[in-house]
């Protein structure tokens, strides 16, 4: 390639895309060598966790919890994003599989319900115990597909958490008012299980309306785009946001500060993070719902390291042990101290203390019904 | 300045260009080599047959996005495209039973006609044409679904051929050799092929040559969105489930498919064999970072780079004479 | 006179190929001096190098008795040389004042800024020089070509303000893309200039060199072969400098099908057809194996008429009639399917697949008529046509799979002949300038060519670019005038105009 | 997709043939088309729902449109030039998070200030350079090195983020967003400065005029000389330095850094400079019209919320009025051998 090249009038352009190669080569390799974990993927008895993005507090505190549990047991944990696509999570769990891993487990969010199956499926095949998180269409359940590799289920509680934003919501309007309601990428469980339960709670409130709902995909500047219209659309008719996650909320205060509205129209959030937590405190937010990723994460990794290495068994637990919602409290200004706290010192978490009882936080099995 | 370029050309440079054109393949082998020696299972067969089923849709996907861009135009619509059909598979099963795939796919490629037709009859750029079916796609498929995620009819025929495997082999595999065959053979002895490749080379030219461009768009449009469908019923076949965000970010990693596989986004550049190799490349990449263990914090930043240097690599700046 | 500009042994090679031999030239202020030889013998290599958009292999450039170094075109220009192209360099989305000035400084554009309004005053005088009256505010591409033309040369006379000795203006074939009456005008232009530049003048065409030049330099394969007065010279014996033969001459040429082409039903009819551009209610009709030559000065109509005909232009109005059958051309796909082909003018825009070999460029309109049931093609046979047609019109190249943009001008030219030629339904072919920045070699060959398959009766439209041309190639004139025809000639009845005639009736 | 695309004329074509006679008035046209389409929505959108017109959700829109505004206008000067620039959520994504980061905040100890809001445009600069320099220099198209770089940019902004949302404190570049004027705040200010600033330098300065030459006529420029990579790279520089500022202005609405912050921002851009008639071939349009191209996506966008249209409609008409509104400002354009890529 180079010689004849080079006797070409555009042996010059060849030169500089060589140069070019070399510059990004030596880039990639100085990224890659300070990027590089300590051990390579898929050593016996490895931790896997999928998450779905990095630049994110839930998923760095979820990813906490789950290191916590891989330090205790000395074995590394190897974190793999699919930034919301599952095909992609498939392609690098396939990866990940193919280059041998006995003893594996994982914990992943499968990225959206259409994915569950596949993900369990290419586990199982792979025989590696999977527990999956947020995710998992009505019709399939740990104990009826790969029964013998998707270990559980958890997640919180979608439709409680909406019902508790909403009576709080409810309460703090004194029972009459309007609200509106940003949703969450329409297509996951939380966002729908959430209004559902926004509905739920409006129905034992029958003196607050709801004027509106929009798609606000999980996302901070969405929300805000929406909440600003509204607050013109209904100046004073309006008087609660419904956000379906912390980041809608903060965007929805974000839009009610630029009308110094904030804390006159009264928001709530779902996810205890830590931004929620200080604007309950300040008083911007009304509420929040504490969910603990790093409790989630904990739980989560440990019980299918617990199949892994033969510490449970699958098949014999009940299906109350293989889908169950975690705990979550709703926080507002009279208890928020207690969460900031328990955020700036996150409990550290190990195997044994799970092992212990792997179901001390659960809140529950979920409903059937409750993934419609 | 052009006319020189001409003058200077001894016959050393054909050597050139038919070294250049193996740049792409020689890439992969690269990737392929290096992954190997860093985690040595990938190359077990049943580590490849998984990449493949993996593969397969991405690379069902390239194949699609190089037609228009062969002609110089741009589908960017192939994702949501993608995504709808799975969401119809599961709304018309009830109405065309065992038929249910064809119909979508022959609905899928009505569309891609139509909107080929709409960009070259219209002469609307086809970059703001698919930006805004995209759009419209994407709505459709929430609106159609009411966003959620609904399970595949069990029996579909096509779908469950597709999730098999033969000889060990995903049947989604086969399913890339029957459309890349399928394509060739149009484009290697039916006028079409060549139309394509002369609207990206010289438009005018092939215009005033009795190229009839609406037709070869519209062609080259349906058959992206084909390949579109059929990647989305690829990608199905393995969820089991439909969901209106299936194919999701494959838009982006399709065009880039087509590019590293050396085929200019210029147009008239490059070929079916390009986007093979190109989506093959993407598709490692995609799980490379992985396999090497980078930070899942910087993902992102080692693909985005790692693209640049094989897309420097193998783009043949020669053809192109102004670099836009 | 002192020598304004000199060249000192200036070669040139690129790769193995040598464009240039080491070449002495002296240019005085106050003359023109013309430059001919054939596509390939040199002179637009040295043109380029004078003009700094090349840069000499070896030797020096002296102006004024100073050794100049010229890297790019914009420090040309700073030392007065400007040129002329053949294919305008105007960037169409500017205004004609930012064209004027796009590559010299201007007090209007101080520190990057714009100053629209002395801008705009420095444009108009610029155009007031060559005694032109556009509006410097308009945008270059809302103008006529002939407009452009004339910014074009603006643009290169507003050097004179720039320097302070005779600015020098090279000509590169300024003429092939002009009509006789925008020529006259152009010959104006340098007559003025002649009194306060010095002029280098090329051009295909001997008589125009030995009508505007002081002095012809005639170059042949890279070298200069000869130096004479024009004065001293005639046509014949500058075409035998040049192509190193005797100029072959064709007497007017008898139509194959007997006289008139009353017998047969017309290959072509047209009546009463229009167009968005210039066409205005036409009718006219050509026999098979007759040749059409049309004139006209541009935006005559004639081009316009065959690009109607072709299905290439906007909202058409009329009859054509096919072998008395009427036919809708609404597009050229449709026009070619029915047998009508079309060399265009613009062959880089129009007529190359550039980056594609000979043979891909050949089969692409055709390659069906090789082929299978007009559904499959057949590789070999297509090829195998190409191969033949490629011999049959003399093509230089080293091989039928090399890139076209590899050949010469006029080997281009006959590739796109041969790309129409090769089809087995052609009835009708369309020549639109077909010798436009041809040698009279090729402009030869590919004449025979045609002329070989209206023998056998194909039926051939002509707009020719010189008078001379159509007198010697065409059994019928028609000359046009503001998108009709103005003047009708029969040559094989022995109705042979006059050259004045012929003018007469285009202005 | 061909960014190359000529859409008009070809210097050196005999006769100027296709754009004859309906040339000046199809200029016109096109230039007062997206106004039309405008003034059309709005009282649409009025008589739909009455309070579209009202002064508080025309500041909504104000509110709405800055940031799209400034983004278009960035985008602008790479779509002049025939090329595009799809990087500008990562960019938005690495400057978000660099402000949110060494301005006065709660995770770590930084407190530059003003130097923290330079560090974030610089961030975007910088970026801008990459993407030229690939381009130009190294001879890379515009859309692979800007889909490369739009990945960098994300994967940037990942590795910034430290382990929980960085929250800004500063309240200098608080300030940006809560400083109110008129009802309005800075932001909206920012913007109409921001477009007043580049229009003058795309229309009043010698490297403006350049960006828009490159897009009528690269070669010709070339051949003469100019030094065509710098005005690319200025065009790119450009391009990113909006981008960044755009990044920053959203960071301090929410007070946040945030790695998602550019998400779903870049092709509604896109479709803002085509709508208001900046063609992706390049050399035509302006800030000006791109930046009325964003207000009439927003207005879009805010007056179906306005009527209540439900969140997955929205797409699909969204979608729609975008293609339609381009299919008709363009039909003037229509011509038998005009090549659209």
């Amino acid at each position: 390639m180079k010689t004849p090249k080079s006797q070409s009038c555009r042996g010059g352009m060849f030169r500089r895309s060589l140069f070019a190669a070399s510059f990004a080569v030596a880039a990639v390799t100085s990224m890659a060598t300070a990027y590089v974990s300590p051990a390579r993927a898929a050593e016996k008895g490895s931790l896997i966790i999928g998450i779905d993005e990095t630049a994110s507090e839930y998923w760095a505190e979820y990813t906490q919890g789950a290191q916590d549990i891989a330090d205790s047991i000395g074995t590394k944990l190897t974190v793999i994003t699919s930034n919301y696509q599952g095909a992609q999570l498939l392609a690098q769990l396939g990866a990940i599989y193919a280059t041998g891993c006995s003893k594996c487990a994982l914990a992943t969010d499968p990225s959206s319900n259409a994915f569950v199956k596949a993900v369990v499926h290419r586990s199982a095949v792979a025989q590696v115990p999977i527990v999956t998180i947020w995710n998992r269409p009505e019709n399939i359940h740990p104990w009826d597909t790969d029964p013998k590799y998707w270990v559980a289920h958890t997640s919180f509680d979608g439709v409680m958490s909406g019902y508790y934003q909403m009576t709080a919501l409810c309460k703090a309007l004194g029972g009459k008012g309007q609200i509106a309601a940003v949703e969450g990428v329409p297509s996951t469980p939380p966002a729908y299980q959430r209004i559902q339960g926004l509905h739920k709670a409006l129905a034992e409130c029958p003196g607050v309306k709801l004027l509106d709902t929009q798609v606000g995909d999980w996302q901070e500047t969405k929300s805000q785009n929406i909440v600003r219209t509204w607050i013109a659309r209904y100046g004073d008719k309006l008087n609660g946001v419904f956000a379906s996650n912390d980041a809608m909320a903060r965007g929805a205060v974000a839009a009610l500060r630029e009308k110094n509205l904030n804390g006159k129209v009264f928001v709530t959030g779902s996810d205890g993070s830590k931004v929620a937590l200080d604007m309950v405190k300040s008083g911007d937010m009304l509420v929040t719902v504490w969910n603990d990723p790093v409790l989630q994460g904990a739980v989560s990794i440990s019980l299918a390291h617990a199949a892994a290495v033969g510490d449970i068994d699958p098949e014999k637990l009940t299906h109350a042990q293989r889908d169950f919602y975690l705990k979550q409290e709703v926080v507002d200004k009279s208890n928020v101290d207690q969460y900031l706290a328990l955020k700036a010192n996150a409990p550290k978490y190990t195997y044994d203390q799970m092992k212990a009882n792997f179901w001390k936080d659960s809140a529950g099995q979920i409903p059937v019904g409750a993934n419609k | 300045m052009s006319a020189f370029r001409g003058t200077g050309r001894a016959e050393g440079f054909d050597l050139a260009v038919a070294l250049r054109r193996f740049v792409p393949i020689s890439v992969l082998v690269l990737l392929l080599g290096a992954s190997a020696i860093v985690a040595p299972g990938t190359l077990s067969f049943s580590a490849l047959t998984g990449f493949v089923s993996d593969a397969a849709p991405l690379l069902i996907l390239v194949i699609g996005s190089t037609m228009p861009i062969l002609t110089g135009s741009i589908d960017l619509s192939v994702a949501g495209i993608a995504s709808l059909t799975g969401v119809l598979v599961v709304q018309l099963a009830p109405i065309f039973g065992p038929w249910t795939c064809l119909v979508v796919l022959l609905i899928a490629i009505a569309f891609g006609a139509l909107q080929g037709f709409a960009h070259a009859w219209l002469q609307i750029p086809s970059f703001i044409t698919t930006l805004g079916t995209l759009s419209m796609l994407s709505g459709l498929s929430l609106l159609l679904s009411n966003a959620t995620a609904q399970p595949l009819p069990d029996s579909d025929p096509f779908i469950t051929l597709l999730s098999n495997t033969t000889f060990g082999i995903p049947n989604t595999g086969y399913a890339v050799i029957v459309v890349v065959a399928l394509l060739a053979l149009l484009m290697r002895y039916s006028r079409i092929g060549r139309d394509l490749f002369a609207l990206g080379a010289g438009e005018r030219t092939a215009v005033m040559s009795g190229v009839r461009t609406i037709r070869v768009r519209s062609f080259a449009f349906a058959s992206s969105a084909g390949c579109a469908a059929l990647a989305g019923l690829a990608l199905v076949s393995v969820t089991e489930f439909s969901s209106p965000t299936l194919a999701g970010n494959l838009l982006l990693l399709s065009i880039v498919g087509v590019v590293l596989g050396g085929t200019a986004i210029s147009g008239g550049v490059g070929g079916l064999w390009a986007g093979v190799i190109g989506g093959l490349i993407t598709a490692w990449l995609r799980v490379a970072t992985v396999l090497i263990g980078v930070a899942p914090t910087a993902q992102y930043i080692v693909f985005g780079i790692m693209a640049l240097i094989a897309v420097g690599l193998t783009t043949d700046r020669g053809k192109i004479g102004v670099i836009k | 006179m002192t020598n304004l500009l000199e060249v000192r042994s200036v070669g040139k090679t690129f790769g193995r190929v040598v464009a240039l031999e080491p070449i002495d030239l002296s240019l005085r202020q106050g003359e023109v001096l013309g430059l001919v030889g054939q596509n390939g013998s040199g002179k637009s290599t040295l043109l380029k190098i004078m003009a700094g958009l090349v840069q000499p292999g070896q030797g020096e450039m002296l102006l004024r008795d100073k050794l100049v170094r010229l890297n790019s075109p914009a420090e040309a220009t700073m030392h007065g040389i400007g040129m002329v192209h053949q294919e305008q360099s105007l960037v169409p989305n500017l205004t004609v004042a930012e064209n004027i000035f796009l590559d010299k400084p201007n007090a209007a554009k101080r520190h990057g800024l714009y100053r629209w309004r002395r801008l705009f005053e420095a444009a108009e005088r610029q155009l007031k020089k060559i005694e032109v009256d556009i509006d410097p505010r308009a945008i270059v591409e809302d103008l006529r070509f002939a407009e452009r033309q004339q910014v074009e040369l603006a643009k290169v006379l507003a050097i004179e303000d720039l320097v302070d000795h005779p600015p020098i203006i090279l000509f590169d074939e300024p003429t092939s893309v002009l009509t006789q009456g925008e020529i006259v005008q152009l010959f104006r232009q340098i007559d003025r200039l002649r009194q306060t530049a010095a002029i280098v003048f090329v051009s295909h065409r001997l008589d125009e060199i030995l009508s505007i030049c002081d002095r012809a330099v005639v170059m042949t394969d890279g070298r200069k072969v000869a130096e004479h007065p024009t004065a001293d010279i005639d046509r014949d014996s500058l075409y035998r400098l040049m192509v190193g033969r005797q100029r072959a001459t064709h007497g007017p040429r008898v139509s194959v099908s007997g006289s008139p082409a009353s017998t047969e039903k017309p290959r072509l009819e047209v009546e009463n057809l229009s167009s968005a551009n210039h066409v205005r209610g036409v009718g006219l009709s050509v026999a098979p194996g007759e040749i059409l030559g049309m004139l006209g000065v541009q935006s005559s109509g004639a081009e316009e008429l065959c690009r109607a005909i072709f299905g290439a232009e906007d909202e058409m109005t009329g009859v054509i009639r096919l072998n008395g059958r009427e036919t809708d051309v609404a597009s050229p796909a449709s026009a070619v399917r029915q047998g009508i082909g079309y060399l265009p003018a613009n062959r880089h825009l129009e007529g190359l697949l550039k980056g594609r070999t000979l043979v891909e460029n050949m089969v692409l309109t055709s390659g069906l008529d090789y082929g299978h049931g007009g559904i499959v093609i057949n590789r070999a046979a297509e090829r195998k046509a190409a191969t033949t047609w490629i011999e049959r019109l003399k093509v230089k190249t080293r091989s039928s799979d090399a890139r076209i943009d590899e050949l010469s001008g006029g080997n281009q030219q006959k590739v796109v002949l041969g790309k129409w030629l090769m089809s087995r339904r052609l009835q009708l072919l369309l020549l639109d300038h077909p010798t436009r920045g041809l040698d009279p070699g090729a402009r030869d060959d590919l004449f025979d060519a045609v002329r070989d398959e209206v023998a056998k009766g194909l039926a051939v439209i002509f707009v020719a670019d010189t008078i001379g041309e159509v007198l010697d190639f065409s059994d019928r004139i028609v000359v046009m005038r503001d998108g009709a025809i103005s003047a009708q000639y029969d040559l094989n009845r022995g109705d042979a105009p006059s050259e004045e005639d012929l003018v007469r009736a285009m202005v | 997709m061909k960014l190359v695309a000529k859409a008009g004329e070809v210097p050196g074509q005999p006769a100027s043939r296709s754009l004859r006679f309906p040339a000046r008035p199809g200029r016109w046209l096109q230039s007062i088309g997206p106004v039309a389409v405008l003034v059309v929505l709005a009282l649409a959108f009025q008589l739909a729902s009455h309070n579209f017109l009202s002064p508080g959700n025309l500041a909504a829109i104000a509110e709405a449109v800055a940031v799209p505004v400034i983004l278009a206008t960035g985008l602008s000067f790479v779509i002049l030039l025939g090329a595009i620039d799809l990087s500008l959520e990562g960019v938005m994504a690495t400057s978000s998070m660099t402000v949110a980061l060494l301005a006065a905040n709660n995770v770590n100890g930084h407190h530059w200030g003003i130097w923290a809001i330079v560090a974030a445009l610089g961030v975007g600069v910088v970026f801008g350079a990459f993407n030229g320099v690939l381009n130009t220099y190294f001879r890379m198209p515009s859309l692979i090195v800007t889909l490369g770089s739009w990945f960098i940019g994300l994967g940037i902004a990942s590795v910034l983020f430290p382990s929980q949302v960085p929250g800004i404190r500063d309240p200098i570049v608080l300030g940006l967003a809560s400083t109110q004027f008129a009802g309005l705040s800075l932001i909206v200010f920012i913007a109409v400065a921001v477009l007043a600033i580049f229009h003058l330098v795309l229309n009043y300065t010698h490297l403006g005029r350049m960006i828009y030459a490159v897009g009528g006529g690269e070669a010709t420029l070339v051949a003469t000389g100019l030094r065509v990579p710098l005005f690319k790279l200025a065009a790119f520089m450009i391009s990113g330095f909006l981008a960044a500022l755009a990044g920053l202005l959203l960071s301090a609405q929410l007070g946040d850094g945030n790695a998602d912050i550019g998400n779903g921002l870049l092709f509604p851009a896109v479709s803002a400079c085509v709508l208001g008639g900046t063609l992706l071939s390049g050399g035509r349009g302006g800030a000006i019209q791109s930046a009325i191209g964003a207000v009439i996506l927003e207005v879009l966008n805010n007056g179906l919320i306005q009527i209540g249209a439900g969140p997955y409609v929205r797409n699909i008409i969204s979608g729609a009025v975008i293609v339609t509104v381009v299919a008709i400002s363009g039909l003037h354009l229509r011509r038998k051998l005009r090549i659209v890529k």
